[in-house]
């Protein structure tokens, strides 16, 4: 072993174990910052001494070198610098598809390195053409998945697309995908391979699985698929590290692997869904048409509302999927600090699958500037709303749901919800009767507690913050 | 890299990170959920080490090709996850100084 | 056994491994920590394993007689670690059935 | 690789899985139980599939396999039947020095192993040699230092063997050790080793310098030590695992020797020491002549004591070494159980370093039977004694020693206490005028509504006990 692998495999090990260590530390929002930045380190590390194998290079690369490091630095480059100007500029509330951005690319590359290892045939036994093929395979499907729930998230792809037999269909893509798989790992066996078309077939064909697997589920089941692809990634750069012998991406990779398992499955059972059901099961396809309680909704203009929680003692936010889509973050915390300072108590009450991402509210506050001490988690404050004045439900329906607890026939039936019902008096901001993720209509809004205030979310609260400052700090 | 390294190790190492990663996910609250999401998307960036070796010893077009688009999308994996997940771990703060250890208290149990 | 392991992947097992028992044991209620001290005590019994091996491949007598001593202690350990360990947890036992749900959230808390 | 090697290695790896899933789940008196029986199926798969080397030993050994095999299973027997019953019939009071006596034959089997390999000359590279010479070194520490531990803890070694200039001995010892380990490994660097005098004389110095290390040290820090030999073992599994290419043993081995470690710093921390004070302070030398409060105690029989705790309403029992001591666990409960059918509200409270090792008391109440939803932690019921009508203190004295609050000049300032002092009336149970662990005396035992019931506990609540049969369920 040379002093330069000797240095990079230990660069890899201290890059592991910054990740770790950035991992740990990412579980409190106290300690977050240190974590992230941590594991930042580990990553320049890891990729500065990688650098180095430019001395170690095969004979037969020589030649080629000096093109290549041009190539990898342009390369860094360009996508760095592309990369991070996007991610410092992207909205808040578009969080979600650019993740979803950034996974594709790292699955694109997880399976460009799987590409080369056949193009190179760096191994002719089964086990190591057999993981090479394994981890293309996730890489395509994660890359082109990716970019298929960016766009739907982006708003580029609205309806989902669905047709007769598409399940049977998706298993015949699948099932020659592994077929063009067998076949290049048969091909490569030969010491003398003639692979190319199986192999590129073999990778168009799990690229073309990517896309027809993502296709059909709904736009707002995204969040759950992107996180499934980010565990998804990992595990391939986790085989690509087997396949390189390189332990820093085996480590890395499965780390990420089964955190991402973890993550998707806390975020399915928060929705109340197994995620076969939320893969294969066309959420949404039916529920358009769902009937619900008939009555009569009150609603109440922004001025009336503001002035009777200003002077309440007590008031519950809940925020919800429609603060996001107004990008009404700042507005509401201008209106707390309003009613604070009146001497109203303020606590926000976050359900863990508001918005649509685990923890989307609490980014979006976090935002606002609203401190985290004010935020309380579904446990913490559901037996707090029975002796509240005011419950304010800003763009949020399904987590309020009360058939949740009592219609068996719902789709969202068993979850656990806010009790905003249980508040003396509840507001409801909404533009108007549509529904929410889940396409049920809720029998809240039609209690004699509940008024509803009408309008986008942005200018309700504009509306709320100028009646405010009318009323003064009397 | 480094060579000669058999199946079983590989597993042992599999195993080990794999358990590593739930166990340290399964402490995190669950409003750190999606910076969570975008930090460890940020940890599989280290993807970008395999496709630069790959480039370093291209030896065709081909190779060049491939190993070019690994490493630029590699690189914004790294970039981009890494900014993104720094912006939003950037914005939770807590209230007021004096409250800040049973804040701490709070987000650590 | 596993031949040709590096020192690299050694030092990689070793600092997942450690970290693992690390982050377990920071989690365990100090109501369990003598049990769990016997616990793992047992645990790195498994050099009974290691000297199992050695006998197997003695080639002389003092190698039977050091191997033979290792197998000993080593089956004590493991035996007798296992034995204690279970006998102690065994003890813990919660008061009546009923209150076991709200027994077990306090315990996992 | 042999198909014999695919499965030993697989056996271990699946033993690895299982310990670090009995470990995880050992994290709750609920699942503690699976843990543990977890763990014990991954020894016993890993124990008998090791029994297929036997097909694979190397041609030279081939002549004395039957031998070795017979003596395999001989050892596996004895050392297997005699711990067991060891373990099965050993009282719950010695349960410390049980476990200690367990991990000196845990290091004694790794020193074992690593003798061999010198034995055998199985490399002569420097770093795997000096790999094998620090397990060696350390296996032997702690077979020999936990053998210490064990005879001070049974008894059998009752006064520290200390002695001017002793530290400055150890360091010769240890210096010496070390030198003798340099040259056995040198020696072994040449093909053809003639290394056999220095390897005895080394591994006879390292045994030497852990009887060297532990003899100072007080009986009563003897579990913090055990703790430390018990995640030495670990260590020097760990790198004979290293040595012989068993990633099984790397794994259990250092998972141990962190665990162990971060128990070892809790434990010592929870004392309120550090480690090197617990390890080179030679810690109870010079306190005996402490001096304490002066005042009156005021001393009451046990009927009297019994009696009044039979008409409270709330009693917290707070048990401390001096109940181990007396073995009266069970009368204990016995009392309890009466108070409880009178109506009483009984709780106990336990100091976390409470007896002689973390969990101590938890064990020898759960032992008694007492549920452990009885049992609170300090911080959980320290804020209850001051609406407690009679806390009632049994064989403790430092955990409940108020000084530790207010004196700083006291070796055990600092030390979080259970507010016992704060209930309307205390009773202490105790022998006479003896001092705890910390040699202080405790301004508790002065305080006016405290009264002290002399006597063994054993003996005291034989007669509580009768003294509330008499009073009967009126
Ligand atoms: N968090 C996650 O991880 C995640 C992931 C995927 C799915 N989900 C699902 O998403 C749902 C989240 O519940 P939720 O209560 O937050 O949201 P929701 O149930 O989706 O309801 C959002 C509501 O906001 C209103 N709205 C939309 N735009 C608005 C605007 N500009 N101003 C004011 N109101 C506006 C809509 O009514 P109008 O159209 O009448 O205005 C709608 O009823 C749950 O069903 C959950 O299972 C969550
Ligand atoms: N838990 C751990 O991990 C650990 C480890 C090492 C050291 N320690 C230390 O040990 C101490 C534990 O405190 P503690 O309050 O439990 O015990 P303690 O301070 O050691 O006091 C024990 C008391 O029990 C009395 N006693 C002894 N035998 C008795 C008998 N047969 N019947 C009735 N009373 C008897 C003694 O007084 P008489 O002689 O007058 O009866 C003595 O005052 C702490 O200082 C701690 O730091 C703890």
């Amino acid at each position: 072993m040379s002093a330069i692998e000797y240095i990079v495999g230990l660069s890899g090990l201290v890059a592991s174990a910054l990740f770790i260590y950035g991992l740990k530390d990412m579980s409190s929002p106290t300690t977050a910052v240190r974590g992230i930045v941590a594991a930042g380190w580990g990553m320049v590390c890891v990729v500065a001494v990688c650098f180095l194998e430019i001395f170690n290079v095969p004979e037969e690369a020589r030649p080629y070198l000096p093109v290549n490091i041009a190539l990898a630095v342009l390369a860094l480059l360009f996508g760095g610098l592309w990369a991070g100007r996007k991610g410092r500029t992207v909205e808040m509330t578009a969080m979600p598809q650019m993740v979803a951005l950034f996974n594709a690319m790292g699955g694109g590359a997880a399976a460009a390195v799987a590409a080369v290892a056949f193009l190179k045939h760096e191994s002719s036994a089964p086990l190591p053409l057999g993981v090479t093929a394994l981890g293309g395979l996730i890489g395509c499907m994660s890359f082109s998945g990716s970019i298929i729930a960016w766009a739907k998230l982006d708003g580029r792809m609205n309806k989902p697309l669905r047709f007769g037999g598409q399940q049977a269909f998706n298993a015949f893509v699948f099932a020659g995908t592994l077929l063009l798989a067998g076949l290049t790992v048969c091909s490569q066996l030969d010491p003398a391979p003639v692979s190319g078309p199986y192999a590129t077939l073999f990778f168009i064909g799990a690229l073309a699985f990517g896309i027809c697997m993502t296709v059909p589920i709904g736009g707002a089941d995204m969040p759950v698929v992107i996180s499934l692809y980010n565990a998804f990634t990992g595990l391939a750069v986790g085989l690509d590290g087997y396949v390189m012998s390189n332990p820093a991406l085996m480590v890395a990779g499965m780390i990420v692997g089964s955190a991402g398992t973890l993550l998707t499955v806390l975020m399915a059972k928060a929705m109340n869904r197994s995620l076969s059901n939320v893969l294969f099961s066309n959420f949404g396809a039916t529920s358009e048409q769902a009937k619900g309680p008939e009555g009569e909704m009150k609603s109440v203009g922004p001025d009336d509302a503001a002035t009777s929680m200003r002077y309440a003692s007590s008031v519950i936010i809940i925020p919800g999927y429609g603060l996001a889509v107004a990008q009404a973050q700042q507005k509401l915390y201008e209106f707390v600090k309003q009613l604070q300072a009146a001497g109203v108590d303020v606590k926000f009450a976050i359900h863990p699958v508001a918005g649509r991402m685990p923890g989307h509210m609490n980014v979006l506050l976090a935002e606002a500037g609203v401190p985290y001490d004010m935020i309380y988690d579904m446990e913490d404050i559901n037996d707090s709303f029975a002796s509240t004045d005011v419950a304010l439900i800003i763009g949020a329906n399904d987590v309020v749901n009360p058939s949740a607890r009592t219609d068996k026939t719902s789709p969202i039936y068993g979850m656990p919800i806010l009790n905003a019902d249980q508040a003396r008096q509840v507001f409801v901001i909404k533009r108007g009767q549509g529904t929410g993720y889940s396409g049920v209509q809720n029998p809240l809004f039609f209690l004699k507690n509940t008024a509803m205030v009408y309008g986008d979310a942005q200018a309700v609260l504009s509306k709320m913050v100028e009646t405010l400052k009318g009323l003064g700090s009397n | 890299m480094i060579t000669s390294m058999t199946f079983i190790i590989a597993l042992y190492i599999f195993v080990l990170a794999g358990f590593t990663g739930y166990i340290v996910i399964s402490r995190v609250p669950s409003i750190l959920h999606t910076p969570l999401m975008s930090g460890s998307n940020f940890i599989h960036g280290i993807v970008v080490v395999g496709a630069l070796s790959v480039l370093f010893s291209a030896t065709s077009v081909t190779e060049q090709v491939i190993g070019f688009f690994g490493v630029l999308l590699g690189a914004g994996n790294v970039m981009g996850g890494y900014v993104v997940t720094d912006r939003m771990l950037a914005m939770f703060r807590p209230s007021v100084k004096p409250a800040a250890t049973s804040d701490e208290k709070k987000a650590q149990s």
